[in-house]
């Protein structure tokens, strides 16, 4: 059964130096205030995954918390680069950073795969793309019934999986709605996982839309309200598309990227003191 | 062989039926509807999907930006209605406002379905089920293969871009893909520093030989006009310029030995219903 | 898009002699009403797929409509004994029926692998049981990244796959709620599709635990009010376990089925005049 | 070697905690509350199932029967309770009255969460969430296997059986399986006419050699008692009795040389607490 815990104890216990993390979220959701943590603790030689990488991601590699990215799509939605992972890539700084690099196809196969007890996934994918030649894990495989010739990927079984979602009981069952993401077969992929969530209450009603990750296959849930910020929670907050902009200018820069870490990540105790410090309101 | 009038397969769009009724003759001329090069891409990526979706051709798999923008706009204009899938999960999203993104949650508020991004991919995309996909990306090639990972090399990138995302598999599974980019030299390469996704590869039946089942870019929009693959070479020609653009400014501007098509002629001008459906959704 | 048709229209269209026809629905939803216009329309030689065969594939095979049976469970539940199915397994009657036997996992991961347009699903499964010898339907395959041995099974892809849902919007969009089963697999992997609805309605309102499958992937919507009578429509009917007991003493002897099927399916025209026949009331 | 009651399972669950403060003596007497065999095998099962849920492995893959009612039966009186998962995608059901069949609306109702078929055996059983399975059949071998295929030779079967459903998995993965089985000399032979659901196979090490994860049938209760493996041989052996059963007719009823422990003991009492929650469940 999960336990209901501060992020920072969870990120504490789960979250080791050298772990294999991934943090999802399909612009939906994004777990921003458990990064934050992340990078307040120093975690480092983190193995980080996920799809799209985004902010919070960028945030992490430019912090130096990610030895190893894995993903398919690493940029600022709607605005640009990101300036952190292609300083990392193309400079090593802070220091070199490995890549796997997939395509969303492949990495939600390998999701599924791990949530299924699976050591592959197979899709059409990848054919004729210089991708392949890239990793070790894009093979090929033949159907035992027609000889045909697909792709397999290996799973991903992640230490910890961590999400944001809108809402939990006092056991632990938690509940989101919306756009869903890849965020319910990261959580059953993962040896461990952590949902921070908008709201803690006595009893889930059913959600139109909603599916509910019984507490059984959780290990913590985190009150963070807004802790998707800059992200958003359907029904509680809404998408701060500025704050995405500013980020553009704050990461194209190391001086200003390491002074914003500094500042409201380091220099804050949790997210309501982050978002005090960059001026956001918890309510929207 | 170049293609002849009669084989482009603009001749299909370039009089969409619905809008016949409009006097081609009219063009948008007011000082409030300046018409600028994206809105030039933007609306005759939306004839193109009308005239799909008149042929029974109607879901359209969706990326952020000019396709979204188009595919909308194509919504307003023609009936039927494209049929619009967000990578996000969302299947017939029918968004009052252009979305910000491709997590927007207008977007699931409107959808007729949504499922989770594993699903989006493998019983929507891979089965076989997109008729038109929208891709762009840093570097288009003669073989209409597309580059959205790297400018240089793998391992050592001048520029590192975002990645694959979900275009692999658009490129080898949708009906046909429409490509949006602007025309420049830097763009429009002799080959791709890197194949993220599968046009028609090395030239005739490499598609083919990979087993794609996708029938790759057909069509190519840019600001100076449109380029198709000529079915012979698959080398993609000149067959269409928007008023006042010249074939030399095309050949100028295109970093292969660029052909234009000896039937060449300019799109018809954009109209006052066009441009006023567009000006709507854009201030919506 | 989704046509609207009678029954009669539908099954006449899409049900042919010798097609390979899914009619899925796990307890909740079984579209009986259906089975009953193949047997009215005297269709035969049909490869029958079903997890869960259960009253309504004993009344088609009883009546003679299939010629091969791919099945993971065939019995009535919490009753006992499917007499018909077991009648012509055990004694040939009404002729020899060619039988494909798996395993729930497996039929789950052949229709999954059919609705994501792959020719072959992946799962632990079958290892060590005599079901593997009974077809070549199933087989090994190594993982090639960690050389595990696992199962492999053929994607199913019916000619029509048939449901009962609980209702449908006037374009044909299908929504349906409860316990969901395998049935958007079924349709999702099949060639053409029809579903049977309690209620047509102007506009489908979101439901909690609802999903809705689209209209264009579906091929006809038929409104049959009760029409997965003994089984039921979650928000619509409750199940008729007096019905299926009742089946048993009809269904153990040769001559009271073939009476049964006389006078309460070949004598009535449509599901209405069989409900009147039988004596069941359309409202629960 | 015989087990020893330290090395025997049962000694773990013969005195649940929670029941302890339950007079041992205290046995339902009551005309009332007569004790069928039914009574005598659900309230055991029941008991396992608590002990079970207070180590902290309380998911239970349940079937409709006395699997389900035995499951309920333990959620009113154990806590912690098991979580009950039903293979129609009903995930920590609840039910108020007992379901009447897998698919009883009531199911659907009280889960906290319902998915869809395939998904119940690829995320959940697959993936080894599932502490605890039930299983029966027709025939259970002195290795513990199970045949609920065929009497006789597959092509021409004396009886044909319901088939495999999901036990083939559930016999493979669950944590541990609890088989309820009446002890006849019919039932319980030296080898199943068929493997339908893969126990200890031949023997000692190959559950092993075939990579199955789960842990297997470790425990037997029937009619007259219980039966567990003995470690060594992996053959089942008597090890209690319900009250009034004696050796012989253990024996007697066995179709195998059958092994009595010779520290077999007899099952506690059927207490009041236990068989008037029975009843009332019955009744609800």
């Amino acid at each position: 059964m999960a336990e209901i815990l501060s992020l920072k104890e969870a990120i504490a216990r789960y979250v080791k130096d050298g772990s294999t993390i991934a943090m999802e979220g399909f612009t939906h959701l994004i777990p921003h205030a458990a990064g934050h943590e992340i990078i307040r603790q120093s975690r480092r030689n983190l193995h980080a995954i996920r799809m799209t990488p985004d902010m919070v991601y960028d945030q992490l590699i430019g912090a130096g918390c990610v030895s190893k990215l894995t993903f398919s799509w690493g940029g600022n939605p709607g605005v640009g680069s990101l300036h952190r992972f292609r300083d990392a890539v193309e400079n090593n700084w802070p220091h070199q950073i490995e890549i796997e690099e997939h395509s969303h196809a492949g990495m939600a196969a390998r999701y599924v795969a791990g949530a299924s007890g699976l050591p592959f996934g197979v899709l059409r994918g990848y054919v004729g793309t210089d991708l392949v030649d890239q990793t070790s894990s894009i093979k090929t495989i033949s159907c035992p019934f027609t000889d045909e010739e697909l792709t397999a990927v290996p799973a991903i079984n992640p230490d910890v999986s961590i999400i944001h979602a809108q809402r939990a009981d006092r056991e632990g069952n938690v509940q989101l709605w919306g756009l869903l993401g890849v965020q319910r077969e990261a959580v059953l992929a993962a040896k461990a996982s952590i949902v921070t969530v908008e709201e803690i209450v006595d009893k889930l009603t059913p959600v139109s839309g909603g599916v509910v990750i019984p507490s059984w296959v959780v290990s913590a849930v985190c009150l963070v309200s807004n802790g998707a910020h800059p992200s958003y929670a359907s029904g509680y907050s809404e998408r701060d598309n500025s704050f995405y902009k500013s980020w553009d200018d704050i990461a194209k820069d190391r001086e200003s990227f390491v002074e914003w870490v500094k500042n409201h990540i380091l220099g804050t105790t949790d997210f309501d003191s982050f978002s005090r410090s960059v001026g956001i309101s918890a309510l929207v | 062989m170049i293609l002849s009038a009669g084989q482009s397969a603009f001749r299909l769009w370039c009089k969409p039926m619905v809008i016949a009724s409009t006097s081609a003759s009219t063009s948008a001329s007011t000082s409030a509807n300046q018409i600028s090069t994206d809105d030039l891409m933007i609306v005759n990526a939306a004839r193109v999907l009308g005239t799909l979706a008149a042929a029974g051709k109607a879901a359209c798999f969706v990326g952020i930006g000019l396709p979204s923008t188009a595919a909308n706009l194509a919504r307003r204009l023609y009936s039927p209605e494209p049929v619009l899938i967000y990578e996000s999960g969302c299947i017939g999203s029918k968004p009052t406002r252009l979305p910000l993104s491709i997590g927007d949650g207008e977007l699931a508020d409107t959808s007729d379905s949504v499922v989770s991004v594993p699903e989006i991919f493998s019983y929507w995309l891979q089965a076989g089920r997109i008729d038109v996909g929208f891709l762009g990306g840093a570097q288009l090639d003669k073989f209409g293969n597309i580059n959205s990972t790297v400018i240089g090399s793998y391992d050592k990138p001048k520029t590192r871009l975002p990645g694959a995302g979900g275009a692999p598999e658009i490129a080898a599974t949708a009906g046909q893909v429409i490509v949006i980019m602007r025309q420049t030299k830097r763009a429009f390469v002799d080959r791709c520093d890197f194949r993220t996704s599968f046009g028609f590869g090395d030239g005739p039946g490499h598609r083919e030989r990979l087993g794609l089942r996708g029938g790759g870019p057909k069509i190519v929009i840019t600001d100076l006009g449109v380029l198709e693959p000529d079915p012979e070479t698959c080398e993609l020609v000149q067959t269409q310029m928007h008023l006042g653009v010249t074939a030399e400014q095309c050949i100028e501007n295109t970093g292969w030995k660029l052909r234009i098509d000896e039937n060449i002629f300019t799109t018809e001008a954009v109209t006052d219903r066009e441009i006023n459906a567009l000006r709507e959704l854009q201030s919506a």
